[in-house]
Formats: C-alpha cells, structure tokens, sequence
C-alpha cells in the first residue's frame, strides 16, 4: 500500500463541488505533482490532506494507518501554503521554527543563542538573505517564500512535504536552488507533493501526476510517460500552442507616458517612455526594484525626485487617485495584501472600479452593473457559483482574474501589469497575453514586469532590464538573444541602449 | 439586493430556503428586534401605548445619530469614541450662545454643527497625518473635548433655551416626535448613500482592504476624513437636539453614547474589524438595546439588577447573531 | 371605596446605597398608610444606573408609562428635569420632589433640605476650627453632579466671608475613594501649609482622612466631612475626622410618601418639608 | 525596505545610529518617560519627595497590574474592557467573604483571585466559542460583571476588612510599596513569559496573523483562553490590592481602569491591532500616565482643566511615539 493514500474525498462548499470522489496513492521518494487549471480544487485537496480542512467523506491514509483514528499522523506532513503566511512583526528566526515543540525547540523556555545558530544553517541552506534576527516584515518577498519552504522542512517530523506553488516569487537561480533541496529530500525518501503553473517546472521536477479538473480526477500518469501537449489536454480539455507570441501588431503610437530622472526608495535615476499600442517589458530578478519604480510611478509610493508626463501633463508625484484619473492603472503582484476586498462580493470587487461608467450621475445603476460584471465574468472566465459570492471564497487564480478583468473593464489609457501570470493557468496564461495584446492595439500602452523571460519575450516588444535599482538596459526584443538580456539582469555589462 | 442575487444565479430554485435567509444580513437582528418587541408587549400591558412608543422611538433619535456616525467610522475600520464628548461639548456651547452670548438661535444651532463636524475633522485629521489606530487617539480626544465642556460650563447647566430651538425636541409631527423623524431621514440619506453611490461603495472597499483601495484610486485619507466629520455632525446634532428637549444644556449629555453606539452596531451586524454590515443593521441593533431598557424599567427589575440584565442580553443578542449566521452558512 | 393598590414610583438620583435609606422611609410610610387606610399603597424603586439627567429623564417618563398613582424623584437638576415632569403632572399624575429643588413656576411639593445649606454648616465649622484663619483646600465630587457643584459653589462662598482664610487647592474626586486620596495626598504634598478639608460628596472625605492618615497630619490637618458611610464614622471614631454633616434619608422617604398620599387623595399639602440636618461628631457617634 | 535588507546583509558597519535606536522599540516610550520625570522634577520641588514617590508606585501599582493583563490581550490582538469591572467584583466579593461570611482572609483572596481567572476564562471562552471580536463582547460583560458587583452590595462599601490583608496594600519592602513590588515581580514573570517560552512567542504570531499561527497547529483557541484567564487574574489581584489598600471593599474599584490600561499599552508601543510591543513598554506607557496625572495636581492645574490636559497629553504621547518612529524609520 502507498505511504499516503486517498479514497473517494468528497468536499462541498456553499454552491460548489471543490473536490468529487478524489483518489490518490503518493509513494516515498518520488515527486507528485497535481496539475489542474485555476479552482480545479488543488489546494482544497491540499489541505484535506494537512488534516486543517475536514472533508465531507471519504478516507485518508497515512503509513497504512487511518488518520480518521489518528490526528497525529498529520505531525508527518508539513506544508507550505499558496499564500504567503509569516508573522510579520516577528523575527526571522522566530517564523522558522514556529511552532516551536515541532521543530525541536519544545522545551519550557526558548534558547535565542541556539535559534539564531540553527536558523542561520537554514538560511544558507536555503540561500535566503536575511539576517536570524531580522523582522520577517522588513525582508524581499522571494526571501519571505523561501523562509515558509524552509520552516515546513523544520519540522522534525515530516515524511511528506506539500509545497502549494511555491515558485511564484522565486527568480530562476532560487527555483534550481529549491529543486535541489527537493531532490535532496526526495532521496532521503520523504513524499513530496509539488504544485505549480509552470510546465517546465512539472517536468523537470516531477516523478508522476495527478491531474484534477473540477473537482475530479481525470488521471494519474508517470510523468515521464506523459508529453507536455497530452498535460495540457487533459487539465483544460482542449489544445494549447506554447510557441505562439503575442507582439502587437500595430505600429507602437505617439509616446503616453515619460518618466524622467525618477527615483525614491529601492529606485534610482529611472527615465523611460511608454509609447500607446506598446508592450513595454520590464524584466530584473526579484528585488531588482521593478515594483517599486512602478509603485513610484504610479504613486503609492512617492518619488523623490524626478518627473513624469502622462499624455503630455505633467503628473502629480505621490497620488494614485491622479494616476487613475488620468487612465494609469497599477496591478500589484500581491493580490491578498492590494488586491482584493475580501468580504465584498465578487460583483462589488469588480464593480468598483467602473463606477463611472455605471453611476454618472453619481448614483450607482444596479442594471448597468450587472452588465459591465457580468460581461468581466465571462470574458475572464471567472470561475465562481454566484456573483455575490465573497470573493474571499474564489481560488486563487480566479480571484486574480477578477482583478485582472475589473481594471481592462475601465478601460485604461497606461497598464502597468506587476507579474500578470502568478498563478495562473497556462489556458488563462495565454488568455492574458491575448487580452494585453489586443489592448495594446487599441492603443493602450502596457508595461509588463515579468520574472520569466520567457514571457517577456512571447509578449514585449522592447524589454528594459532592472539591476539593483537602477536601469540596466534597453533592448528590441526581436534582435536581442537571451544571453544578452541574462547579463544585463544580473548585473554585468554596461548600460546599453540597442534601440 | 437578496432579488439580485436570485437573479443572477443560474438555477434559483436550488437554492434552500436557509441560504436565501442567510443571504439576507439584515434578517437575523430584524427578527431579534420583533420577536424582543412581541414579548415585550406581552410582558407588560404599558409597553404598546402610544406615550411609550413616543418616548421609545425619541430615546432611539439621539442615540440612534450617534450609531448612524458610529457604525460608518467601523463599516470603514475605524471608531470614535470621543462622539459623546462632542455631542455633549456641542450641546453646552449652543447653550453658551444662544442664552450667554445671546445669538440668534438658529444660527447657534447652525454653528453648533460645524463645531461638531470640525471636532471629528480633527478627529481624522490626526488619524490620518499620524497613522494612528482610532481607538486611542479619540480615547485622549474624548478627553479633550470632554474636559473643554467642563472648562466651558464648570459643570454646570446651561438654562433658558429659547422656546424656538425647544421646538425641535419636544414636538411632533403625525404624531411621530421631530427627533425621531430626524433619524429616519438621516437614515435613509445614509442607507442610500451606503449602497447607491460610489462614495459608499468606497467606504466599504477601504474598510476591507486600506492599501487595495489605494491602488484602485481611491482617495483613502480624505474619505476617512470626510467620515469622521460626518460622524461628528450626527453627534452635534444629537447633541443639540437633546439640548432642544431639555431646555437645558447640560454638560452630561452624551455620557451614555460611548459604549452603546458600538454595541448597537455589532448587534446590527457590523463588524469592528471594518468592511461588514451596514447603518440600518446598526439602528435596529439600537432599537435592540432601547426596548430592552425600556421593558427593564417597565418590568420593574430592581435597579441592582438592571445593568446585569441589560449586559446579558447585548451578550445574547451578539451570541444570537453569531451562531445564527453560523448555522445559516452551514446550511446553505 | 376603590380597593386597587395605589403604586408609587420612587426614582432617586443614582443607584447609591443612601437611596436605600429613602427607600426604606417611604415603605415604612407605605406600611403605616395600608394599616390605618386600609387600601394598599405598594413603592417601586427605579433607579438610573449613572447620575445623569437624561437617564433620569429616561426613567421618570418609562414609570410614566406605566400610569403610577405618584412619582417621587430627587431631580438631577429641576431645569433639565422639567419636561418629563411636566408630562407626569400633564397625564394627572401626583409628583412629589425630596431632596431637591424643583423647577420654577412648577407647584410640586418638596420635601428635604438644601445642599448649600449643608455645605455651609460644614465651611462654618471648619473656619470655627480654624480660629479664623488658615489655608483649606475643598474636594469636588463629580463636577457635574448639581448637588456636589452646589456644595462646592457654597463652600467656596463661606471660605470667601473670611479675610485669613485662604481658598489653596480644589480636588476632584469624581466620587471615587481612590481619586480623592490620590488627589488630596498630591495637594498636601503641593501644599505643606494646608490646614483644612471640606468635601462635596460621601466618597471624598474617606479618601481625605486616608490621606491624612498616611501623610502622619492627623491633629494638624482639621477635615470636617459629609454624608455618614460607615467609613467615615470609623474615622470620625479614630479622630481623623473632625465631624460630618449628614441629610436623613428615611425621613425624606417617609414624609415624600405622606405628602404624596395626600396629593393623590386631594388632599392639601404643604409646599415644603424640612427634614433637617444632622451633625455627627465623635461625641455624638458615642 | 530593500536598502534595510541591502545594508544589513553586506556590513552592519553601515548602520546608521538613527537605524538602530527605531530597532529598539521601548526608548521611544522610555526617553518620553525620562523627559516628563525631569520635567516634572523641574516643574514642582515637592514631586521628588520620597513621599510622593510612593504615592505614585503604589497608584502605579494597581493600574499596572491591570494594564499587564491587557497588553498581553491586545498583543494577541484582542480587548477586554470588563477587567475594571472584574476587579471591582472581586474586591467585593473578597470583602463579602472576609467580612460577612467570616472566612479566613487568605483563603478569600485566593478564591478571589480565582474568581476573576474564572471571569476572564469564562470571557475568552465566549470570544472563542461564538468567534466574536472581543470588543463589543466584554462591552456586555463588563455590564454583567458591574452588574453583579452592585447585586452583591446594593453599592455599599464592605468595611473591616483584617488586618492581615490590609499588610498587602499599605507596607513596604525596603521602602517600596508592597503593591509596587508585586507589580515588578508580575512584570518579570510575564515579560520572561513573553520572551523567552514558546507560550510567549505564540501569543505574539497569533496576534500577528492568526490563520497562520492556526494552520500551523498552535493552539490558538486555548492560548486565548489562557490570556483572558490571565488578565482576569491580574485584575483580580488588582482589586483585592486595592481593597487592602483602602481597608474597605468599594463597589466602585476597578471603574478607571478600563480605558487608562488601553491608553498606556498603545503609549508604550502596543498595537491595537496585535502582534506588536511589549509588556514592559505598556508599564512605562503607565508610568507615563501616572506621572503626568500625579504632576497635574501638585502643579495646581484647575480641577476644570484637569482631563483636557490629560486627554492633550495622551494624544502627545502617541503622536510623538507615531512620529518619531516613522522619522527614525525613514532615516534607517
Ligand atoms: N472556503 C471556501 N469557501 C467556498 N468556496 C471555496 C472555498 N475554498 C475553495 N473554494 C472553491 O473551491 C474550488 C477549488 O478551489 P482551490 O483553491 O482548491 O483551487 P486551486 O486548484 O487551488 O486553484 P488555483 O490554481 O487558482 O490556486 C474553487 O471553485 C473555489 O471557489
Ligand atoms: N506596500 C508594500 N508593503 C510592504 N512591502 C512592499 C510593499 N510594496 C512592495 N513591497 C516590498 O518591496 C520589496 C521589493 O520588491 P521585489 O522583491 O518584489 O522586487 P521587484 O524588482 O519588484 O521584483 P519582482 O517584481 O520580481 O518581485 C518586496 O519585499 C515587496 O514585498
Ligand atoms: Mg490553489
Ligand atoms: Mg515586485
């Protein structure tokens, strides 16, 4: 019998079916992925199996044993969650071995010399800069996601490591990084259980799959037997070409946004144009600064210096309600923290941001904002059993579409897009980028920060590089080969202009 | 907005009885607020007279302005408790004006107001500029304004409220007293701005998620500021209006629009942590409380028992509200 | 003859335990009247849980509501009070007022005594004590409290009448033992010449003679107190205290319920009953 | 933020001294606490009298105790605001058994202390079991528990309490009030507590994101539970302090110490958000207090004045802490 096994788990929530008779049989020392599209019920299937979510039928088994009898056998397996989960306020070392008596440091009073020693093993074990002692609150969100990987591998217990997409804030360097680590444990005989959207991920990585769609399972494969297009296929039911690019076809127009000599916190001397009808890529490795260049831009967080004109004013530095007003649109990469409203309704999340478009005489008219909504839903094709859902209840990636969708239904003049595709599906991946491409034709100028290159090149047609704070280069996405961009993103080589 | 959600889902009819009435956030203390109404008049045959409901629904006036403030600071994260010490410094300086000073009356009560709201401008102001959690901040304004009452009046009333501005609180309209029909009209003003307007939309976006609301371009800190100031002109005018009915301007009026206002609101739905609920939930939460006072004094409880009993039952009524949403959700 | 109960409505200021005293004036009252009219007079007791006018006002017009046969109050303040009084007389209902003044222009009976005049027996003693000459310090209750501002008012007046006495230090007590202590310690500190203490409310002269106590002034520091708590009188025993002067709250209750009684059965009443003060001292305690 | 992360991985010579005062979070509060003592000092020749000293640790004492239990609350991200009336009913009772039933004086105060873990126990098992926002739940219970308390006493004070417990309130230790000494040792214990155990540090994750600290299996529930045990004991310990202080049983213990706790934890660094400060930081928070009242009075500020110029003073102290921290952040 398997070490973890799975018969028949069955979980409803108000209006849907996340899990249908879902059957399972992980081995030690292999690497199970789950792959299924967004709100196919992979991280509720990840929770029934950490024993934090009760189900509504069904059985799990862990070593043999039924963990219905015994809670315990949950010490066996740890978990990293989708979302990032630390105690900001708290100590970096304090976030790694949380909960203590798990972790080896159960005794009645705390050792803070020993913690800091073993915390440091851990950090650069995991390559994560940050100092033991540090507030969790004050280091790089990639070093936050690195910091959750490694205290599930504190606890001293586990047999099974459950990692719910662990790469989305992880640069290339720090996923070969973490995949080693994976190996490393895989060898040692521990079941790992790997989530992600990335294809070359599933493939390098994994040893079978488990492949869920609505709820249900519609396959188990080894994954050396399975091709990526078969994947594909069988999560979304349909075919989906992975070499398609998604330039803009029109000529980029006249020049929309200028930033001149911007810069503030994490940012210097930033100057760029943004051009309508282009895709303006934005590519550095995490904690290059991309982000807060953009938030400068756009205002929530205010420049020091510098200037930006926006279709040919000059903009008020510090205000994202001017931003706005003058068609500037931010989408932030983290989506719980400046996202989402959690307890408004999926319709009131999407609604909000067209509220003039449905109440221009400064009365909300409920019929248009069924329409407007209604349309974003379809287009995104937002996964959810009603409109008044609380948007809280959505998975994880359909919440981003609905992000997504409520600011393309204001019809911006300036996108700025911080990592579109975190957590997305590869269907709805490219739906994205069709979206941004046909915006972009419109007459819509898009900036686009992405950690994968790949992206960056099926989409932007000139990237500009981030090092460190500071702008690295500028290239023509069609005549720059890969090494080229490499280099400027980490840093070595000159400031280069190839345009 | 229960009908919206009918009409959006695919299949109505699936859907249980149960879910539809926990799609309804207002069903839980509405239904509290009649089945407490129908046992009161059975309990006492002086509870459904007309002098009764008259002074019900004038005690649910003044402390109903102030939840009305109240329950917009929360739906928006924040609160105020200094509301009842500018209820109670508005009330003593229209008295001031209008008998020491000898001002016009109405223009006294007009300036009484803007006193109020600039109080709880100030209010936001600070919270604003110094990013500081309401909570202490308005426990040190409740102070301030608390204590310039005291400086203003040496504790003493302010007698001889001219027989105009009496008026306003003491009289009736269809027999409805004038106070009340002020709530109500604050009320429906409110309610529709909460649910029909942007500007209430945005109030529920900030008390969900400050820093997504931000980014959607919405002007937070003036929008908190604004609500803090309309806080405290629902304050002034329950201040004033309580002055109205006394003929005295007494420096303890608003002592007892602290803690309740927040009871009312929670028992009304709104959640302290910000984004939930809304002002009507909150009024019938207030109604809650006052009947509940009411049939005490009625009933004759002895006064030792009064604030056990009176606690009690704003624990039960939370409890209530808790579980039954709890079980509601379970069902649907 | 109609053999319903007749129900009075007793509504003091707070509930305080000196307001059992009335309470337990107007039942005895009650009882003599049953037994010798033969008709059952029943009193309930509806206290406001703060001193404050409006809930008072709140109580008077929910015991309205219940359509008593009398009211007694012990207004909070006549003016503030007025309205809810003149809705009790407007629905016929006999309301009587103890231990307060009531509102001008309205014909209510009163029964009781007047604060000042308290204060001022107290002030008096105490500048007596003092030979004439000295510096005092007075402790406010609750500011807002009309009786306690009004004995403050008045003491302030009697220390005036006197060129050598000097008016130092005014404390504020908010009836709380533990305030008056700490500000009456804290005053004494500021002020090392101060000779004596008048208080305004029954907390404040505890709080004073514990002070005086630990200070080590007890002989040095002359207090004259108020009211009568048990605490008092042990210190008044002990010799803390000089002495105290205090309402009698049975009598007030009793001759309230009389007076009433009378208005209800369309009698004639008086317009006023004094019920007098009583002086406590150590002798008088003994 | 970055730069913090840049500077602190490549030199700690890079640090600048602005940056490592903001890393110590209690000399803010501590410096104010410093600059208002020699103030004060400055101020009135009779503050730094051994006598006054004492005045002001033993008053220390009794809000502290109080405020210990508190912090601890609002660092887990909850509110009591029952505590004042915990400790008012606790005195009381322990009067009620030492006085009238005759019982042995300590076996009453330990019950006593037990009564109050049991309320506070009994609080956090309501916040816990109906998933209630404590605010609004101990705004009942403190009805509930006042309420009691007067039941018990019909509001009159229980004198005679023995001698033995009188000890507790009135002597010293080397000079040191008693009070003021139990209030130390319980600082040390807790701030240990808080520190350096497990318990301690879940206390401070679950107050910094509580469906974190609950998907990892802390026991968030039952570490609740236990703090509002806890402050329930605190308080507890502060009335029946009290009491042997006064000597009598005053059903009016514990009413000031409802908000001041409140005032003092956010003064000393204590978010009322959760998950941020320290116990000892909310002790200098209510020494600040203390000071300040303390200084008022000898100062001879007009009894009128008197709470503006507190209420002024507590919207200083956090506006300073507000900004200071936010200047030596930016500096850092
Ligand atoms: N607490 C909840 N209440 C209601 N519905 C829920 C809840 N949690 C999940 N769901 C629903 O269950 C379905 C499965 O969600 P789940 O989060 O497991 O998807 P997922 O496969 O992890 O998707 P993603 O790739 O976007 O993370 C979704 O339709 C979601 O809306
Ligand atoms: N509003 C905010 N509150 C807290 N932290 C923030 C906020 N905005 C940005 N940050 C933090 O700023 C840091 C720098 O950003 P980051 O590491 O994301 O660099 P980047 O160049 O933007 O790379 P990427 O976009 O790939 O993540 C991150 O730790 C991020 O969490
Ligand atoms: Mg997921
Ligand atoms: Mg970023």
């Amino acid at each position: 019998m398997a070490f973890l096994r799975v018969q028949g788990i069955r979980k409803e929530f108000p209006g849907v079916v996340a899990l249908d008779n879902v059957d399972l049989e992980i081995e030690r020392g292999t690497v199970h992925v789950f792959a299924g599209e967004n709100g196919a019920g992979k991280s509720t299937l990840i929770r029934a199996l950490t024993g934090i979510m009760p189900v509504d039928s069904g059985t799990i088994h862990i070593d043999g044993r039924d963990t219905a009898e015994d809670k315990s056998l949950f010490d066996l397996v740890a978990y990293v969650p989708q979302e990032l989960n630390v105690f900001p306020h708290m100590s970096v070392a304090e976030n790694l071995f949380m909960p203590f008596d798990k972790s080896g440091f159960g005794g009645a009073v705390l050792s803070g010399s020993r913690m800091t020693r073993e915390a440091q093993e851990y950090l650069d074990r995991f390559d994560i800069h940050a100092r033991p002692d540090q507030a969790v609150g004050s280091i790089a969100v990639s070093d936050r996601q690195l910091l959750q990987i490694a205290r599930a591998a504190t606890k001293k217990s586990f047999q099974i490591l459950i990692l719910d997409e662990p790469t989305t804030s992880l640069t290339t360097k720090e996923i070969e990084r973490l995949f080693k680590i994976i190996r490393q444990l895989r060898d040692e005989g521990k079941a790992i259980v790997f989530v992600s959207h990335k294809m070359d991920e599933i493939f390098e990585i994994g040893t079978t799959v488990t492949v869920l769609r609505n709820g249900q399972t519609v396959g188990h494969r080894a994954m050396d037997e399975v091709t990526e297009p078969e994947l594909i296929r069988m999560m979304s039911g349909g075919e989906i070409r992975l070499d398609q690019t998604f330039l803009p076809e029109t000529e980029p127009g006249e020049p929309i946004l200028t930033v001149e000599h911007l810069s503030g916190r994490g940012f210097t001397d930033a100057s760029f144009t943004l051009r309508r009808g282009e895709i303006l890529g934005f590519a550095g490795l995490i904690g290059a600064g991309r982000s807060e260049l953009m938030q400068g831009v756009f205002g929530y967080k205010k420049p020091k210096h510098g200037r930006i004109v926006l279709k040919g004013e000059e903009l008020r530095l510090g205000s994202p309600a001017a931003s706005v007003a003058g068609g500037v649109l931010y989408l932030s990469e983290e989506r719980k923290l400046h996202g989402i409203l959690p307890t408004l309704s999926v319709r009131e999340n999407i609604g909000i941001s067209v509220l003039d478009q449905t109440a221009p005489s400064g009365v909300i008219s409920g019929s248009r904002e069924r329409s407007i909504v209604g349309s974003v839903i379809d287009d995104y094709d937002i996964k959810t059993s009603s409109w008044e859902k609380k948007i809280m209840f959505l998975s994880g990636g359909n919440q981003q579409k609905a992000i997504i969708g409520r600011a393309m239904a204001r019809r911006p003049d300036v996108l700025i897009f911080d990592e579109p595709t975190r957590g997305i599906d590869v269907r709805n991946k490219v739906e994205i980028y069709k979206i941004m491409k046909s915006l972009a034709e419109e007459g819509v100028g898009i900036i686009m920060i992405s950690s994968e290159l790949a992206e960056l090149k099926r989409c932007a047609t000139r990237i500009i590089t981030m090092h460190d704070g500071e702008i690295s280069g500028e290239f023509d996405t069609m005549t720059t080969d890969a090494d080229t961009l490499v280099s400027a993103i980490i840093g070595s080589g000159e400031l280069r202009h190839v345009v | 907005m229960s009908s919206e959600v009918a009409a959006e889902t695919a299949s109505p009819a699936k859907r249980t009885l149960a879910s539809r009435i926990a799609a309804v956030p207002l069903l839980g203390v509405f239904t509290a607020l009649v089945v407490i109404f129908v046992v009161s008049c059975m309990l006492s045959p002086h509870f459904l007279t007309p002098y009764n409901m008259t002074i019900i629904s004038r005690t649910l006036a003044f402390v109903g302005l102030v939840t009305l403030g109240q329950s917009m600071l929360m739906i928006l994260g924040e609160l105020d408790l200094s509301l009842g010490a500018i209820a109670g410094l508005c009330g003593v300086v229209g008295g001031i004006m209008m008998v020491q000073m000898g001002w016009n009356p109405w223009l006294s009560f007009a300036l009484c107001l803007a006193l109020g709201t600039f109080c709880g401008m100030f209010n936001g102001f600070l919270v604003v500029a110094l990013r500081l959690h309401s909570l202490v901040l308005t426990i040190g304004m409740a102070g301030v304004y608390g204590g310039a009452n005291l400086v203003a009046t040496k504790g003493v009333a302010i007698t001889g409220i001219p027989d105009a501005i009496r008026v306003l609180g003491n009289s009736k309209l269809y027999g409805v007293p004038v106070p009340f029909v002020i709530l109500v009209v604050a009320l429906i003003v409110i309610t529709f701005m909460a649910v029909k307007t942007p500007f209430g939309r945005y109030l529920y976006a900030i008390g969900n998620n400050p820093p997504a609301a931000r980014m959607l371009g919405i002007r937070v800190d003036t929008i908190r500021v604004l609500v803090f100031a309309a806080a405290g002109f629902l304050s002034a005018l329950a201040g004033m209006l309580m002055v109205a009915r006394l003929g005295t301007a007494q420096p303890s009026i608003g002592e007892g629009w602290v803690l309740a206002p927040i009871a009312a609101s929670v028992i009304g739905g709104v959640a302290t942590t910000g984004g939930v609920g809304s002002p009507i939930g909150a009024i019938l939460g207030a109604a809650i409380i006052g009947i509940i006072e009411n049939i005490i004094v009625l009933f004759g409880v002895s006064p030792y028992w009064q604030s056990m009993v009176s606690g009690a039952i704003v624990v039960l009524a939370i409890s209530f509200d808790s579980i039954s949403r709890r079980y509601l959700r379970r069902e649907g | 003859q109609d053999q319903d109960p007749l129900r009075f409505v007793i509504v003091p200021k707070v509930v305080h335990p000196w307001f059992d005293l009335v309470n337990d004036g107007a039942k005895e009252a009650a009882k003599m009247l049953t037994e010798t009219t033969g008709r059952e007079v029943q009193i309930e007791y509806r206290a406001p849980q703060k001193a404050d006018v409006i809930e008072q006002n709140d109580i008077i017009s929910r015991s309205i509501a219940t359509q008593p046969d009398g009211i007694l109050v012990d207004l909070l303040d006549g003016k503030g009070n007025r309205v809810v009084l003149e809705e009790a007389v407007d629905q016929g209902i006999p309301v009587t007022v103890f231990d307060s003044v009531p509102p001008e222009g309205m014909a209510l009976t009163s029964i009781g005594n007047d604060f000042c005049e308290q204060a001022n027996i107290a002030s008096e003693r105490l500048v007596k004590l003092l030979g004439g000459k000295g510096e005092v310090a007075i402790m406010m209750g609750v500011p807002t409290a009309p009786n306690h501002a009004i004995r403050a008012e008045c003491h302030k007046k009697t220390f005036e009448k006197y060129p050598d006495i000097k008016l130092v230090a005014t404390g504020i007590d908010n009836d709380s033992i533990e305030t008056a202590q700490k500000q009456a310690a804290a005053i004494m500190q500021a002020n090392p010449n101060l000779k004596g203490w008048v208080a305004c409310d029954a907390a404040g002269p505890i709080g004073i003679g514990q002070a005086i106590k630990e200070a080590g002034k007890v002989g040095d520091v002359i207090h004259v107190g108020l009211d009568n708590l048990p605490d008092l009188l042990a210190l008044i025993k002990e010799g803390v205290v000089d002495s105290s002067s205090s309402t009698k709250p049975e009598m007030q209750g009793y001759w309230a319920v009389i007076a009433t009684w009378q208005k209800a059965m369309g009698k004639p009443v008086p317009k006023y009953i004094d019920t007098g003060i009583a002086i406590i001292t150590k002798e008088s305690l003994e």
